[in-house]
């Protein structure tokens, strides 16, 4: 050891934070009280550390005074811990001779008394100047990035993302889950407030991903497996069965035509149940991929009674007309199992999205009782020309509706269901109310707690449905009900309300009643979240690495997140949020490495090797030298969790960044303020 | 010139130590070829008055084993200290608080009234305590103090070597004459034993598997040993992993487990800590139901992962029995 | 199946048919009762309209009796009962203050309250520890072509929703059907039954017990399914005033859904109070085929 | 130098360090603060990567020291950055508390909670929970148990030093060192 009797030479820095940290934290004294301290030969208190005069403080005090040691007590390492890292090496020193106490997210904006929260300061600071005597020099790795990436959800947020990254020269995996991309978005018949149609916006987008060079588009597949880190992840991809070769399949469709039903018989869920389809289907006309798929739960060619986790199992009792109809190209193929592809990329984008609030958990509202009762996604599928009434309104009793219901905030704004607003309900719903006027010439009543309508164009439309002449009543629905108390509320719906301007309770009878559901997080991304090593809000949507500056991050870095995955919000708003995501993975890919925290585990040669901790490490990072007889540690496979360290029951394993003595003395610190 | 002087003293110990320097064997001789010995209570006849009355510093080197329990073994640990050159802790009683130092998980009263009314085979109809002093017979003769806690050599004096082990092994007693005679002295405070852990001079290290999970574990008396393989493998709490070697694994070779009578190695604060994470982390299950069915084979952890430093651990002693007050 | 059961004073007194019913309808079931002793006021209505404190009081002394016989599940079957309950352990929860009034009190008898029993409602036993399946098996005489408007009233969902929908429950509708009566949809289920507007503001009262009864007959129902005493009376003692105030008397009984239960079950049909209802209901179901070793119901 | 358990404002107050991993907690109690969520200032933070890095050495190190209560925040099961270092923690946590208990500390003080990056409330929830339970118990107060325990070593050496002689002590018998007195080694 060179610098063994080296002189420790501490500069201490607390930031002010304006009046964020200052108002509840005495800076000054801070300061004052951690000169006394041994090896502190600056300490400062300023206004705000980590503006450049703060950075170039610290780099200036480095020169000056000889500084071996940096400490800042300011914000949330998460936060600041780079900048501050940098300005002590660009001060000269090396980065890790840096620590950082947190005093704002953990101390000035959570406590209330001005004296206690100064002496919490005085104590984590004494903790960090007593660890930061004993950091050691450390090398920074650098990895590199697989140039490669991948986008999993093909919504209109992994389209525009992964379409973004294909522009820019980048190789791109798109994996949706269902049999086409296009998401909810394909489902819409019009966009607010604009009224474009979805799909004449959408489908040539679509129709460029699925031709794309860059683009490698696997749809009906999910993602099963991520291993790695951030640069180089290696992914498990499902490819679930269609029963048809995808590269032989020309989406001529003459299987379907020829189908042994000649009537297509069975629930159509792209039409939200409305329609029909054959066991041989393509879910909708403008489909990317062109690739119809064999469902084998209805096929008469598969056995019945498919137990879920089992293989279906081929029962030829069909007389496989459709494999007739598709002749020489041959593209059908009954044995087609699921297969695992490996992929290996550098990013990830994940854009899941979401699924609508399930009406059935309000009874009061009637769905799945009455049949009238829609939500508003059957709706956006009834006015839609390609949808399956051909655009006319035709409610599930066979009438045309004369008067309609909207009711907003279905799932929203609720403490039985969920709190939060879904942003996008007020606009579809007047979306909805001004179709469904067009269609029918109904009238439309719509139900709302408040509107919300913030957005370019967005108050002008909530304008323009007012002078339509459609109704808006303030007040939450109490219940739809058949229950008549009048002639004219005889065979209709009735809706209970409490009009909360005019102050009287109304009921008002209805042909038809749209439900507004809600959005609400997918019902798997709980076990998304795990795959991907994200961390979900409390409400279920993914977490952002922070709220304002990086919306599109992760806490796993590498791994990004667009679209509704993240949180409510409409299609202008994805597709930004998407770029986004995709500029964050394209500016990681473009600088070619990551940057590794040094903080690797490692053996000393004291190690007696008695192998416990080999079995602690989750990344198999850890094995046995049969040479030597110790273990040791691959520093490549370390993820720098310090498991095994806390476990070596002989101290031989040291974590760099954490060592022993490091927390030790932090320990010591924090219980030393006097 | 004349031979270097040598002290051997014992406090609270079970006179296993002393047996140690007897089996140096012929190796004594040559021992006491080289030195003088000035004070060795259990061998030769010297009284605290020839020592008192030696110059301070003129004993080279005194080997004292024994925790530290009493006035008088305070007493002549200070006494020892001041005439010495080198004051060596000698065994895991000086060096950790050895099996004396389990007291600490009970209070002096409690051992007291233990053993002078409680315990089987007592007959003490009076009750009868032993007193700092007493008249009989004309004589008034004076009794140590029995203090509160146990403590190890260096809790009460100054310590310059640690010699481990229940008792040191004769190898590791005579490398450190041979070090103290020839002046190749290691820093101060330094235990005189290599700093690894045991497994690494233990033949079952081989037998231990790579991917060990417990399921159960099992204490001494529950089964047959197989005489080969790990004792971790078999299920069997084993202190060897957050043990310094340099006994040359003689429990492991005489098929019992490790108990940890040489403590921990130098990068370890606290040994029991230790292997209780190492054991713990290791276990199969992972609900609190399985993991506790699990350790329902440590019935005792402080007993088992403390036998011999409970008085050296952070803690110290059990924490919530009377402190002070010397219970006269 | 052992619980503590806490009668209150309507099932001895107003709503004495109920328990009538119950009680050998549980033990057909093999559900054990035992009455709480030395019960006492659950603390409803006027107590908890008044004074909360001392309602709270009244009805956590007779939770903390439950626990004191380790009774820890305690049946109450009367709607207000069962609400005043299960608002006093809400109270005490959510409630310091609360919790110390009730506390001080209890004391004052050597009583305690630790919050440790549930209170459990006839239904949430029957559906949730005894089991549909269980009841099926013990129909004798299925209520076949019985149409049966369900009516739970407002207690036992509002405000805690412990066992079945607030909205829309559905418990009981499961319980008649598998009697095998046949259930119409009742969209009226939850709503007031008038309460005690009967007394103290009859227009709008008997404006309440008409709705329900009228919906009910609209919809073809034979009679209403209730759980509750005070619902049963009202529906069941105002048709003279309906006819007098609509000039329709809407004559559909109102029983409680043990009655039925009793019924299903082929026991004997005096002991099930029919007789204490002032509309009559006149329906029986058709006795049981013979079937070898099937026990025979007294007619 | 005033006593450092005693609070600024006068009167005993509980100190309690707590270490929180790096994904889920510390970030959880980041959270609370940008929520400007209040709770009892009584609690230090440590910073590490993984619960699964909690050595129990560092919480009977932070007992010794002074610490009243020691919380470890780990992510919640099957949520952990590093697969499963919160279950390794969760295992000696069993263990532990046991041990703690046989050697006279109240299982209050040890606590482990899985607090996940969502839930600042949950930090602030667990904060004042343990902060008024361990006020309840009053201090643990190793630090001035080790000088009482002591006290009586000390005497006998002030006897020693009166007793003559002790001019010329190299020992420094007056005072017991310090448990910690570090070690060197060979």
């Amino acid at each position: 050891m060179v610098n063994f009797k080296e002189d420790i030479r501490i500069g201490f820095y607390v930031c002010h934070c304006g009046h964020n940290i200052a108002a509840m934290v005495d800076c000054p004294e801070v300061a004052k009280y951690v000169a006394t301290l041994p090896n502190v030969v600056l300490s400062r208190d300023y206004k705000y550390m980590c503006s450049d005069p703060g950075q170039e403080l610290i780099q200036m005090d480095i020169r000056e005074h000889k500084l071996n040691r940096v400490v800042v007590a300011s914000c949330s390492p998460l936060l600041h811990e780079h900048t501050f890292r940098s300005a002590t090496e660009a001060g000269g020193l090396n980065p890790f001779f840096f620590h950082m106490v947190n005093i704002r997210e953990h101390n000035s904006w959570v406590h209330t008394d001005r004296k206690e929260a100064t002496e919490k300061a005085k104590g984590l600071s004494q903790a960090a100047v007593m660890r930061v005597a004993k950091h050691k020099s450390l090398d920074v790795k650098r990895v590199p990035v697989n140039p490669e990436a991948l986008v999993v959800g093909g919504g209109i947020a992994g389209i525009t993302a992964a379409m973004a990254l294909a522009k820019a020269g980048k190789k791109v995996y798109l994996v949706e889950r269902e049999p086409s991309i296009g998401g909810h978005m394909a489902k819409f018949d019009k966009t607010f407030p604009t009224l474009d149609c979805a799909a004449c916006i959408l489908t040539p987008k679509m129709s460029e991903v699925g031709s794309h060079p860059n683009i490698t588009l696997w749809s009906y597949s999910e993602v099963t497996k991520v291993d790695g880190y951030v640069g180089n992840y290696t992914v498990q991809v499902k490819r679930k069965a269609r029963y048809i070769d995808e590269d032989l399949c020309t989406g001529c469709q003459d299987c379907i035509t020829q189908c042994v039903f000649k009537e297509p018989k069975f629930e159509d869920l792209f039409n939200e149940g409305l329609g029909k389809r054959k066991p041989v289907y393509i879910p909708f006309p403008q489909a990317t991929p062109q690739i119809v798929l064999i469902d084998p739960e209805v096929c008469l060619n598969f056995k019945r009674g498919i137990k879920p986790g089992q293989e279906p199992v081929v029962s030829d009792k069909c007389k496989k007309t459709c494999v007739e109809a598709c002749g020489e190209k041959n593209a059908i193929d009954f044995t087609q199992k699921d297969e695992l592809e490996e992929i290996k990329v550098g990013t990830i984008i994940v854009a899941t999205g979401f699924k609508t609030f399930e009406a059935e958990r309000l009874p009061q509202y009637g769905y799945g009782i009455y049949p009238n009762v829609y939500t508003a996604l059957e709706v956006e599928r009834l006015v839609n020309a390609s949808g399956p009434t051909g655009g006319d309104v035709i409610l599930r009793d066979g009438k045309e509706p004369k008067s309609i219901g909207i009711i907003h905030c279905v799932g929203s704004r609720d403490k039985k269901t969920h709190v939060w607003c879904s942003r996008v309900c007020c606009m579809y719903s007047l979306k909805l109310a001004h179709l469904l006027k067009e269609h029918t010439g109904a009238e439309i009543y719509n139900f709302y707690i408040d509107m919300r309508t913030p957005g370019k164009g967005y108050e002008e439309f909530y304008n323009q449905l007012l002078d339509e002449g459609n109704h808006f009543i303030r007040g939450r629905v109490g219940e739809v009900t058949d229950w008549a108390v009048t002639k004219e509320e005889e065979g209709k719906l009735v809706i209970r309300v409490e009009d909360t301007l005019a102050g009287v309770v109304r009921r008002i009878p209805v042909d038809m009643v749209v439900l507004a559901t809600g959005l609400e997080p997918q019902k798997d991304a709980q076990d998304v979240r795990r795959l991907f090593n994200m961390s979900c809000g409390s409400e279920g949507f993914f977490l952002e690495r922070h709220p304002k500056l990086a919306p599109v991050n992760t806490f796993n870095d590498g791994v990004y997140i667009a679209g509704c995955c993240q949180g409510p919000r409409d299609i202008p708003d994805t597709v930004a949020q998407a770029g986004a995501a995709a500029a964050e993975a394209l500016a990681l890919i473009d600088t070619g490495y990551v940057e590794q925290e040094p903080n690797t585990a490692y053996i000393l040669a004291d190690c007696c090797g008695c192998k416990s901790c080999i079995p602690l490490c989750p990344y198999t990072a850890i094995t046995y030298d049969e040479t030597t007889l110790k273990a040791v540690i691959n520093e490549a496979l370390c993820k720098g969790c310090g498991t095994c360290v806390g476990s070596c029951p002989s101290g031989s394993i040291v974590q760099n960044l954490f060592e022993d003595d490091e927390i030790f003395s932090e320990i010591e610190g924090v219980l030393a303020f006097k | 010139m004349s031979k270097p002087k040598v002290a051997f003293y014992w406090c609270a110990s079970c006179g296993g130590c002393e047996e140690t320097v007897v089996d140096l064997a012929e190796d004594i001789l040559g021992v006491v070829e080289k030195v003088d010995i000035v004070l060795w209570p259990v061998a030769m006849d010297f009284k605290y008055k020839d020592i008192e009355s030696m110059p301070d510093r003129s004993i080279v080197a005194t080997l004292l084993n024994g925790a530290i329990r009493t006035s008088e073994q305070e007493e002549m640990a200070v006494l020892l200290r001041r005439k010495s050159q080198y004051l060596i802790a000698y065994g895991a009683c000086a060096h950790l608080g050895g099996i004396p130092a389990l007291a600490n998980q009970f209070s002096r009263e409690q051992i007291l009234k233990f053993n002078y009314e409680d315990c089987p085979g007592m007959v003490n109809e009076r009750k009868t305590r032993p007193q700092l002093h007493f008249e009989e017979n004309g004589c008034s003769p004076h009794l140590p103090e029995f203090r509160n806690v146990v403590r190890t050599l260096d809790q009460v004096v100054d310590v310059d070597f640690y010699i481990p082990g229940c008792p040191p092994t004769p190898n590791l007693t005579k490398a450190a004459f041979d070090a103290l005679l020839s002046g190749k002295l290691p820093p101060k405070g330094s235990v005189l034993a290599p700093d690894s852990a045991l497994c690494d001079e233990c033949d079952r290290k081989k037998t231990k598997p790579s991917d060990i999970a417990f399921l159960e574990f099992k204490r001494p008396h529950q089964a047959l040993f197989d005489p080969e393989k790990c004792f971790l493998a078999q299920g069997v709490v084993c202190m060897g992993p957050a043990t310094r070697s340099g006994c040359g694994a003689v429990c492991t070779s005489g098929n019992m487990p490790c108990t940890g009578c040489f403590g921990p190695t130098s990068r370890v604060r606290d040994q029991g800590a230790k292997i209780l994470s190492s054991l713990c982390a290791n276990i199969g299950p992972r609900d609190e139901e399985g993991i506790n069915k699990v350790l329902e084979g440590i019935p005792d952890p402080v007993g088992t992962f403390y036998r011999y430093g409970l008085a050296k651990s952070l803690l110290r002693r059990k924490v919530n029995l009377p402190t002070s007050g010397n219970g006269h | 199946m052992k619980y503590s059961y806490f009668p209150g004073c309507s099932l001895k007194g107003l709503g004495r048919a109920y328990e009538e019913s119950l009680l050998p309808v549980m033990k057909h079931l093999g559900v054990e009762l035992q009455e709480l002793n030395d019960w006492n006021c659950c603390g409803a209505t006027a107590y908890m309209a008044v004074d909360e404190g001392k309602a709270c009081v009244l009805a956590a002394r007779n939770l903390a009796l439950a626990e004191q016989n380790g009774g820890h599940q305690l049946l109450a079957p009367c709607s207000a009962c069962y609400m005043v309950l299960n608002k006093t352990q809400h109270y005490c929860q959510d409630y310091p203050q609360m919790k110390e009034t009730v506390d001080r009190a209890l004391a004052s008898v050597n009583l305690k309250y630790s919050g440790h029993s549930t209170v459990r409602h006839p239904l949430d036993v029957l559906i949730n520890d005894v089991g549909l399946e269980a009841i099926r098996q013990k129909v004798v005489r299925p209520l076949k072509g019985l149409k049966i408007a369900p009516y739970y009233g407002c207690q036992i969902v509002r405000p805690y929703a412990t066992f079945d929908d607030q909205f829309n429950p559905v418990t009981m509708d499961k319980l008649l059907q598998a009697l095998g009566a046949e259930v119409v949809r009742y969209p009226l289920k939850t709503k007031c039954c008038g309460g005690s507007l009967t007394g103290t503001l009859p227009d709008a009262g008997i404006r309440m017990v008409y709705i329900l009864l009228n919906e009910a007959r609209k919809r073809g129902a034979d009679c209403l399914a209730t759980v509750c005493p005070l619902c049963q009376f009202n529906l069941d003692g105002y048709h003279a005033q309906l006819r007098s105030q609509y000039g329709d008397a809407v004559l559909i009984p109102t029983l409680y859904f043990s009655q039925l239960m009793g019924l299903a079950f082929g026991l004997p049909e005096e002991e099930l109070g029919l007789k204490r209802a002032a509309i009559p209901f006149r329906w029986r179901p058709a006795a049981p085929v013979a079937k070898a070793g099937a026990s025979v119901a007294v007619a | 130098m005033t006593d450092p358990s005693k609070s600024p404002n006068g009167g005993w107050t509980p100190r309690i360090v707590a270490f929180f991993c790096n994904w889920c907690t510390y970030t959880a109690a980041d959270l609370a603060g940008v929520s400007r969520l209040k709770y009892s200032s009584n609690i230090r933070v440590i910073r590490l990567m993984c619960s699964g890095r909690v050595d129990p050495q560092f919480i009977l190190d932070a007992f010794s020291r002074g610490a009243d209560g020691v919380l470890i925040g780990g992510c919640h099961p099957n949520d952990c950055h590093y697969v499963e270092g919160n279950y390794k923690m969760l295992r000696r946590f069993q263990l532990l508390k046991r041990m703690l208990a046989d050697l006279g500390i109240e299982e209050q003080r040890l606590r482990l909670e899985w607090i996940s990056a969502a839930e600042g409330e949950k930090v602030k929830r667990v904060v004042n929970e343990m902060t008024t339970q361990i006020k309840a118990l009053g201090p643990l107060g190793m630090p001035e148990k080790f000088r009482d325990w002591d006290q009586e070593v000390i005497e006998l050496a002030h006897h020693v030093e009166k007793s003559g002689a002790a001019a010329c002590c190299c020992g420094s018998a007056a005072a017991p060192k310090d448990s910690k007195a570090e070690v060197a080694h060979v």
